[in-house]
């Protein structure tokens, strides 16, 4: 069966998920994207749209796709971590760390403190770096140009502590099996303080300028509603479940890297300005969650103990015994779980990345009936998804 | 004649303020309702309508007295011919809205909107009927008809509900605008709107003299607009599709209500702006044009094709359509002679139309909740089910033939011996060979409800009567029983209908 | 109150005699094998018995096992892990499929997450999902031809004209002095 | 000049006028023929204005142009599927139409050129807005009540008729 | 100095040519139109008149009255004509026609 | 791939011809002939244009002005949003061309001459060609009656307020036409929107302009300036302190129609480019994209300083009087519709039509009956 | 009415607080780097939280291979995840004076091959940590676009294989050249 079979030719009709016969009267197929300006990539969402009203919406992916699983079974472990840094390109921290967590669980490897704290660090800057993102591009989709620039300021000064710590800005490779790439460098966490001091009131701003503004909340408040029962059925996780009521923080329930040790709260959606799980829910938790991350910041940055080698643990060789492993981190974007299956050799037999992403996009069409055309945007914004995460 | 200002015009103007308050205060009754349950709103809206047409026709029949004058800086009449035909459109406007309260055609549709138009149609009907400027006829007729087509597509969901409505709006919109370059040429000629003033105007010897022509392309493009409203030949395409298609309450007020005004309008433009009082009874044309013969013609037209086209009918509202316009060629008889006889026996006609017209629709209103179906071979059987409604169904049907002890032979010799005083004998045997084969088509539906019932063996249930048709229908059916006893009254009506502006 | 995997094996076990033909209980992530003809009854019950509770499907894999040596151990697993918000317990479940043919139930009626899941899985391994209400390739062209994770899965020359194989290195071309120019039209 | 520039002015947009109006009731395209509508409008507001009645050709432009065109628009739009340009709009009764209407233009121009219309008022004109607020504040104020009671009722009217469930 | 006749020429040949459309348009919206230019032609006339013959506002007054009337038709029937739409995906008259016989 | 040469010398080529030529040419004349009818509409008729040269002299000079203006306004205020935009945003925006880059936006203009002139497969060539001079007329034909000073203006028509309402509605049917003739759906979204958009928010427009001109008692925009001369210190008597500051209200009011008639922030959704790509003119390229920007600056400009006219005493300032004074007024209310554009995110349709028909239109009642009470109550 | 006057009111108010906080920003200073006209090389890493020019000190931008250290382990050339880097040796001859790179390692094979393709690499710096000799490094250099995607091909090897080479000296010393 899995020989090279012929592909066939396909009429440019055959891609379509509605039929034209299939539509009411009134009704027509709007293809939104692949290159469309708020598909926040090359995404492409079909809509049967009944003038301004969208009556059923189907998401194409694809268009990224690389088959980041193949490309893992055909490298040695430690040459997966580039790869997995470029499922989210955003987030890239997060998603070396939720890989290394895998074949650390997999091989049974203990860190030492000072790596762990290295890494609650690196993650919640990722974690703020990412949200900025998620927050002004959303900003960006629901019209208000404004905070997007404000905020990527911000993430420009966690990319320069990035470039500072491993050289890169947006690809770190920084997080190892095993450990760190690269220890803090001295006056790091010095600046770090600084960045945190002036950015907390970055977010209250932020906050004044848009999260409250009537037009945001009358664009957001009561759309996309997703309610819990549905959000849990469809296995959404990170802030998209939070928004919707539910407690559950990977940090909280499946402490890594010693998240246990620091005091934070896990803040969920409270339906301020309409029913709860709307989009506004789900923009508002992760503002609260940079909050918490500056929490969490501080709290790393005065306990990172000084002494430690971050190269301590790292094996000569990564060479599990033959077994299976399911690690998972909360990255900025949800549940990122790594299933490492080894068969004993140098490299992985299967690595399967549970993105957060493509499971969010997974309830598009839910969520998406009934709203208008404006509403699409508002969603996939909400949403926060990347697109290379979802192909792979 | 008085032309009075218009303040002290709101004193002579108190029914139609009335229905236009009340129109506003069902929109707002329709509006605060918003939340309650169907028949509750149905409710909160009828009685308000109720009132206030119960109120409007109060003050109709109060204020019929013996002024004429030209309201509003002569924009509508008051006078006898006015009065009686207000009482007429808010009497008809009572009974439409009864209807509408029981007819399974409406059942499913929210009936707000519909009476606001019902009050509006009302209350511009009067307007229209009363009008003596071009500017007014125009208004007015333009607001009955944009409200009516709203009417007759008020069933949205309903394809033939909708397609009348477009057929109704087309045509009306064409025979608008038609009529509207005629009025713009009218203008022209004689540089006013006023009726009256253009009377004068034609009287004027030396305009007349070299404006035949024109005077004949007006008078026809105006009586295209006119013809539209009273569904006379050659302007009568859209009347069956358009009753047909129409709600069946709704059918019924247009067969009434916008046919009456159109004759109303045909009596002030034709009577008011064309001619002018020649002594006694009779009437003398001003300009150059003898319209009365166009009109003749018309008449002759619009009954014989209204008969001869009824005769094949199967439905029987486009039947009682087709009877409609064969109708609409009797009551033009009386306008084409040109005596004060000629209006008297209009008035008569109007009335006596709107009590045994009104009644055959009550009747087919009653029939389709039952049976649902507007075919006439449906009728079958109804005799076995409800005796009295086919007997009532009957006095209707010979009132319409015109059979003496009923009310419509009283209006057929009105018409009749108007338009043999007047000296137009042919003109009268024209009639009655046209009454004549009306006769068929009536019998036909006669005969389908009381023989044909027996060899299709429907179930023998009887029909349920909601006491409020009930009601209507004795209401409706009395005047059309005792119509040679009503003789008296009818004539006094007439006699005070005939008082036009300038005619005491 | 949380229950771990040998636990959640016996109670199964006792529900569905039978249908858990082994299970892994001392490795890292403890795993149960279901028989195939009984999954959606299986996760139904893991799904709604409210000690289990295991309300969310957060990961569905495809695994390809085709060991070079012994040969008649090749098989396609699915595997489950499921969470339970409501008692922060987890557990992974397996079905074992044949590696033609491969076909199974769909639980998307169980949670409706696995709509994606399934496509995804049937992209790459070609797996068969009965009863699934939107079954379309999700991320592969509907054209492409084979199922690219299965082990012995060939590269296809080209498509549509694409050259899918890595073509010969830069470096062997550049070596021969030829001028490549940026973007696709070398 | 003193002649010839209103003639000039007059002739372009007669031209413009019947040209576009013939664009309306021949032109095969039901898009096009609502933009021609455009011109005919805007050169029979431009006939207002060389008629002294500049109020007029304002409020033709603003009503015409800005609202019953763009209604007949959306009217084009919603009522076709507007996949493609292609919105043909067929023609039927083609000779017998033309007929009709060379007939009625004939009986027209004739009636129009051989009646001696009474041109004795000439007046000078000045801004027509005051003397037409007047009018309809005094002689014609029963006809501005009743257009009022007309634009309410076809407001409601046409929102009944566009509101796609029947028991509201 | 135009002549009065030139308008009400020009006027005649608008009205002819809005019922030329009305007889041959199929397409209800197309028929709309044409009755547009009727009115039009008509308000020309009126002004034509106001300012020739009367030579005061009246005929203006009148004008601005069909412009009122025939916006409000063009909604209503527009409206109509959506309404129908709905039911028989398509507005050419020869179709609507379930009201022969 | 470098662009073959023959298709290089094409796209200049026709570029320069057909846009520069025609595109502008025509734009000229178009908007050149409005204030010339409008002339003859003022003078009666042209019988009475007794001095005939000395009338087409100043008309041309004053058409030669406008023109002037507009074509060189919008490149300003491009460059001026720009600016203000990036300082919002804690840039620095164009640097380059010129001092702070004042002179980018002739180098775009530059650059978008030279680009291909590209027309859709697919459209309507027709009407997507005429659809940005419809565009462009609508908006710069207003300007004709725009007084800049004491007998300033182009053409003084006595009903100039309705003119400038009525044509400004050209530009939706021109909005409309792209969006239909570039046969795209996002275009026809855009189109459709704009219009939809452009026909509910003149309502209000009317409405608010309607309660100046019961203030007023004119329709003609000189007399409105005239009416709001004097007062102390030559402010008090603007319309915007007076009627107990309800015309602070009316003020409010015309400018958030203003920015909705104009497309603005947050009300731009016919081009949103978010949902709709660029809407209405998705297709356009070159100088017809050119014009439909022009366009929109133009109408920004023109509304703002109807703005002053209708509520700031237009040309009439405290100390001195003349076309400076309106100018800057109009400035300082175009850098409030950039200073929000940069500050709001965008309505939704459906949320955009309820602020018109719940909240616009009965607030601008209450001014308008405000207006009439005090006018009837004060005479 | 209530829900009508506080929509009104809200709107107002946060439109204000919005217009407010922008208007603060038009006169904070901005945080452009007019990258090619402020060319001066200290300058170019400047940075608002991180002190001036540390950041090029673990710069991960263009690779470069002191050739001289290259002892031909091949280490590099199996780490790379996407293949950029291929090296060819050939044995050194017994009879060639002993070479060692610069920590003293004995060189043992002749590196006739040592091309790094710059359009594939992915900046991991996996390549760099098993160097023995430390001879592959990562610069600070980040100005190396190019026309040409051949010219990508960076061919380090000094040492000419059996066959001849078709002139191409400047691509062979990017460092210098700056990868014109």
């Amino acid at each position: 069966m899995s020989t090279q079979t012929q592909y066939k030719d396909l009429e440019p009709d055959e891609t379509y998920a509605f039929k034209p016969e299939d539509l009411e009267e009134g009704e027509m197929i709007l293809n939104m994207g692949p290159q469309h300006p708020s598909t926040h990539g090359v995404l492409r969402i079909e809509l049967k749209t009944d003038g301004e009203v969208v009556n059923d919406a189907r998401p194409h992916i694809g268009y990224l796709h690389r088959n980041f699983e193949k490309h893992a079974e055909n490298i040695d472990y430690q040459g997966v971590i580039p790869f997995t840094d470029r499922m989210d390109y955003v987030g890239s921290m997060a998603n070396s760390l939720s890989y290394a967590v895998a074949v650390e669980k997999l091989m049974g490897i203990e860190l030492n403190e000072r790596v762990e704290c290295i890494r609650v660090i690196v993650s919640e800057l990722q974690r703020i770096a990412s949200h900025l993102l998620a927050i002004g591009t959303y900003g960006l989709d629901i019209g208000a140009f404004t905070p997007f620039l404000h905020s990527f300021v911000e993430r420009e000064k966690i990319l320069d502590l990035f470039e500072w710590l491993c050289g890169a800005r947006l690809l770190y490779n920084y997080n190892w099996v095993g450990g760190v790439s690269h220890d803090l460098p001295e006056g790091w966490t010095g600046r770090a303080k600084v960045f945190l001091d002036q950015f907390s009131p970055v977010i209250e701003e932020l906050d004044e300028l848009l999260s409250h503004n009537k037009i945001f909340t009358a664009r957001t408040a009561t759309v996309g509603i997703i309610p819990p029962e549905l959000a849990v059925g469809y296995a959404l996780t990170g802030p998209n479940l939070r928004g919707s009521g539910i407690k559950w923080d990977i940090r909280k329930e499946d402490p890594y890297c010693g998240y246990e040790k620091y005091d934070f709260d896990v803040p969920v959606g409270q339906g301020r300005y309409g029913p709860i799980g709307s989009c506004w829910d789900r923009y508002y938790v992760r503002v609260d969650e940079m909050r918490q991350s500056v929490r969490i910041l501080r709290q790393a940055l005065d306990q990172l103990p000084a002494e430690g080698d971050v190269h301590e643990s790292v094996p000569k060789r990564v060479k599990p015994k033959p077994g299976e492993a399911y690690g998972r981190t909360e990255a900025p974007r949800g549940e990122l779980g790594f299933y490492v299956i080894s068969d004993g050799s140098l490299i992985p037999m299967r690595v399967k990345g549970r993105s957060p992403c493509f499971v969010a996009m997974s309830i598009f069409h839910e969520i998406a009936k009934g709203e208008m055309l404006a509403d699409m945007i508002a969603i996939i914004g909400s949403l926060d998804i990347v697109l290379g995460e979802i192909d792979r | 004649m008085e032309r009075l200002d218009t303040v002290s015009s709101l004193q002579y103007f108190v029914p139609e303020i009335v229905l236009v308050f009340s129109l506003m205060a069902v929109l707002f009754c329709d509006l605060i309702s918003k939340n309650r349950s169907q028949s509750e709103r149905r409710l909160v809206i009828v009685i308000p309508t109720l009132i206030g047409l119960v109120v409007a026709l109060f003050y109709a029949f109060a204020g019929a007295g013996e002024v004429s004058a030209g309201l509003f800086n002569n924009m509508v009449a008051l006078d006898g011919f006015g009065n009686v035909l207000r009482i007429l459109f808010i009497a008809s406007s009572i009974f439409v809205l009864l209807f509408t309260v029981h007819s399974k055609e409406l059942k499913s549709v929210h009936h707000g909107e519909l009476l606001v138009l019902l009050l509006t149609v009302t209350v511009s009907l009067i307007w229209m009927a009363n009008s003596i400027n071009l500017m007014m006829i125009y208004l007015a007729l333009e607001t009955v008809s944009i409200a009516s087509y709203v009417m007759v597509g008020y069933l949205k969901t309903d394809r033939f509900s909708n397609e009348a409505s477009l057929k109704y709006i087309i045509f009306g919109a064409v025979s608008s605008g038609t009529m509207l370059f005629g009025m713009s040429l009218l203008f022209g000629l004689t540089g006013s709107l006023d009726l009256y003033e253009i009377r004068a105007a034609l009287s004027n010897q030396e305009i007349v003299a070299s404006s035949g022509p024109a005077l004949m392309v007006i008078i026809v493009l105006i009586l295209a607009g006119i013809g539209f409203k009273m569904a006379t030949v050659p302007f009568h395409f859209w009347c069956p599709d358009v009753y047909t298609g129409a709600p069946t309450p709704v059918t019924a007020f247009l067969s009434v209500g916008p046919k009456v005004a159109g004759f109303a309008v045909l009596v002030r433009f034709f009577y008011g702006g064309l001619s002018e009082p020649a002594g006694g009874h009779n009437w003398a044309m001003v300009g150059s044009v003898d319209w009365q013969t166009i009109l003749m013609v018309v008449a002759v037209l619009t009954m014989s094709l209204g008969n001869i086209a009824a005769l094949t009918q199967t439905n029987v509202k486009r039947l009682l359509a087709y009877s409609s316009i064969a109708h609409a060629g009797y009551i033009m008889m009386g306008a084409a002679v040109l005596t004060g006889e000629g209006i008297q026996a209009m008035v008569a006609y109007m009335v006596v139309y709107l009590f045994m017209n009104l009644g055959a629709f009550l009747v087919v209103i009653i029939v389709h909740n039952e049976i649902g179906s507007f075919e006439v071979k449906d009728y079958a059987g109804i005799w076995r089910r409800a005796p009295m409604l086919t007997l009532v169904m009957g006095v209707f049907l010979f009132s319409l033939m015109g059979i003496p002890p009923f009310a419509g032979f009283l209006a057929k010799w009105y018409v009749f011996s108007a338009v043999i005083k007047a000296g137009l004998g042919w003109f009268a045997v024209v009639g009655g060979v046209n009454s004549a084969i009306g006769a068929f088509y009536y019998l036909q539906i006669l005969k389908t409800m009381f023989v044909d019932g027996d060899e299709t063996p429907s179930p023998a249930k009887p029909l349920i009567l909601q006491p409020i048709y009930a009601g209507l229908l004795f209401v409706l059916v009395v005047p059309n029983i005792i119509g040679l006893l009503l003789w008296g009254y009818l004539d006094r009506v007439a006699q005070y209908s005939q008082r036009l502006l300038d005619v005491i | 109150m949380s229950l771990d995997a040998a636990a959640v094996q016996a109670k199964i076990e006792a529900k569905f005699p039978g249908k858990i033909p082994s299970a892994e209980l001392e490795v890292v992530d403890p795993f149960l094998f279901v028989e195939v003809d009984a999954i959606v009854d299986v996760c139904t019950y893991l799904r709604d018995d409210p000690e289990l509770a295991f309300d969310m499907l957060h990961c569905h894999s495809a695994v390809d096992y085709l060991p070079p040596k012994n040969p008649e151990e090749a098989r396609l697993e699915v595997v489950l892990h499921l969470t339970s918000l409501k008692h922060r317990h987890w557990i992974v479940i397996k079905v074992k499929l044949p590696r033609a043919n491969a076909t199974m139930p769909t639980l998307e009626n169980v949670w409706p997450t696995a709509n994606w899941h399934e496509r995804e899985a049937f992209d790459l391994f070609g797996i068969q999902f009965e009863g699934h209400s939107d079954f379309r390739h999700l991320l592969l062209p509907d054209d492409w031809p084979g199922f690219p994770l299965l082990k012995d899965w060939v590269w296809p020359e080209e498509w549509h004209g694409i050259a899918v194989k890595p073509t010969a290195k830069m470096a062997e071309r550049a070596q021969q002095g030829e001028q490549i120019g940026i973007g696709p039209f070398d | 000049m003193e002649t010839l520039a209103p003639k000039i002015i007059f002739w372009v947009f007669t031209g413009l006028m019947l040209g576009s109006a013939l664009v309306v009731v021949l032109g095969t395209n039901l898009v096009r023929a609502a933009f021609a509508l455009l011109a005919t409008f805007f050169s029979v507001a431009a006939f207002y204005a060389m008629l002294g009645a500049d109020f007029l050709a304002g409020v033709q432009i603003l009503v015409y142009v800005g609202g019953i065109l763009t209604l007949f628009l959306f009217g084009v739009m919603l009522t076709n599927r507007i996949y493609g340009l292609e919105l043909e709009t067929a023609t039927f009764q083609l000779g017998s139409g033309a007929l009709v209407s060379l007939t009625v233009f004939a009986v027209l121009v004739t009636v129009v050129l051989t009646t001696p219309w009474s041109q004795t008022a000439l007046v000078e004109e000045g801004p027509t807005t005051p003397a037409i607020g007047r009018l309809l504040m005094t002689e014609y104020v029963l006809p501005f009540e009743i257009a009022s009671v007309l634009l309410l009722v076809a407001l409601l009217g046409a929102a009944m008729l566009v509101r796609r469930r029947i028991d509201l | 100095m135009i002549p009065l006749e030139y308008y009400l020429v020009v006027a005649s040949a608008l009205f002819s040519l809005g019922l030329f459309g009305l007889l041959t348009k199929k397409n209800a919206v197309n028929v709309l139109m044409s009755i547009e230019l009727m009115f039009n032609a008509a308000n020309i006339n009126l002004i034509a008149f106001s300012r020739f013959v009367t030579g005061d506002t009246e005929g203006q007054v009148f004008a601005l009255f069909v412009i009122v009337i025939a916006a409000c038709e063009s909604a209503v029937a527009l409206a109509i004509v959506m309404s129908l739409y709905r039911i028989l995906k398509g507005v050419d008259l020869p179709e609507a026609s379930a009201l022969k016989g | 791939m470098a662009l073959k040469r023959p298709a290089l010398e094409a796209t200049i080529s026709n570029a320069l011809s057909a846009l520069v030529v025609g595109g502008a040419a025509g734009a000229v004349v178009v908007i050149a002939l409005i204030p010339m009818i409008a002339g003859l509409i003022r003078d009666g008729l042209a019988a009475r244009l007794t001095p005939t040269m000395t009338s087409v002299a100043s008309i041309a000079i004053g058409v030669g002005a406008t023109v002037f203006l507009i074509t060189q306004l919008p490149i300003f205020l491009i460059w001026l949003e720009r600016k203000i935009a990036a300082h919002i945003q804690d840039r620095l925006g164009p640097m380059r061309v010129g001092w702070h880059g004042v002179l980018q936006s002739f180098a775009d203009g530059l650059k978008l001459l030279f680009k291909e002139d590209i027309i859709v497969d697919g459209a309507d060539k027709f009407l997507f060609k005429l659809a940005p001079f419809l565009t462009i007329m609508g908006a710069f034909a207003a300007f004709a009656v725009l007084p800049w000073g004491e007998g300033l203006v182009i053409s003084n028509l006595n009903i100039g307020l309705l003119y400038a309402i009525a044509i400004t509605s050209l530009g939706a049917i021109g909005i409309l036409m792209a969006g239909w003739a570039s046969n795209n759906k996002y275009a026809l979204y855009g189109g459709m929107r704009s219009a939809a958009q452009m026909v509910s928010y003149e309502i209000p427009t009317a409405i608010v302009i309607l309660s100046v001109v019961v203030q007023v008692g004119s329709l003609n925009l000189s007399d409105v300036i005239a009416a709001q001369q004097g007062g102390v210190g030559g402010v008090t008597n603007w319309f915007i302190f007076r009627l107990y500051g309800l015309n602070v209200i009316g003020f409010i009011l015309f400018f958030i129609c203003g920015l909705a008639e104009t497309n603005r922030n947050p009300f731009d959704i016919p081009e949103a480019e978010s949902e709709l790509v660029a809407g209405f003119h998705t297709e356009y390229s070159g100088m017809r994209f050119a014009f439909f920007f022009l366009a929109e600056y133009g109408a920004m400009f023109f509304v703002a300083a109807l703005t002053a006219v209708l509520f700031l005493g237009g040309w009439s300032g405290p100390f001195f009087s003349g076309p400076l004074v309106l100018f800057v007024k109009t400035l300082a209310l175009v850098f409030v519709q950039m200073w929000l554009r940069w500050t709001l995110p965008r309505l939704r349709v459906d949320q955009l039509m309820a602020l018109c028909w719940k909240y616009l239109i009965p607030i601008s009642f209450v001014v308008l009956i405000a207006a009439a009470i005090d006018g009837v109550v004060g005479s | 009415m209530k829900n009508y006057l506080s929509n009104i009111w809200v709107t107002a108010k946060t439109v204000t607080i919005g217009m407010i906080i922008t208007f603060k920003h038009l006169f904070t200073r901005s945080v452009t780097q007019q990258y090619t006209s402020e060319e001066l090389p200290e300058e170019r890493w400047k940075s608002s939280i991180v002190p001036d020019g540390v950041l090029q000190d673990r710069s991960r931008m263009r690779l470069h291979v002191k050739i001289e250290d290259c002892i031909g382990c091949k280490q590099c050339e199996k780490v790379c995840p996407v293949d950029c880097i291929t090296i060819t040796t050939e044995k050194r001859e017994k009879t060639e004076a002993p070479l060692f790179a610069a920590d003293g390692t004995a060189i043992k094979q002749k590196v006739v091959q040592f091309d790094i393709d710059m359009s594939l690499c992915c900046y991991c710096q996996l390549c760099v940590y098993p160097c023995p000799t430390e001879c592959i490094v990562m610069t600070p250099e980040f100005e190396f676009a190019e026309t040409l995607k051949s010219n990508f091909l960076y061919r380090f090897a000094k040492e000419k294989p059996a066959p001849p080479e078709p002139p191409k000296e400047e691509v062979a010393e990017p460092v210098a050249a700056g990868g014109s």
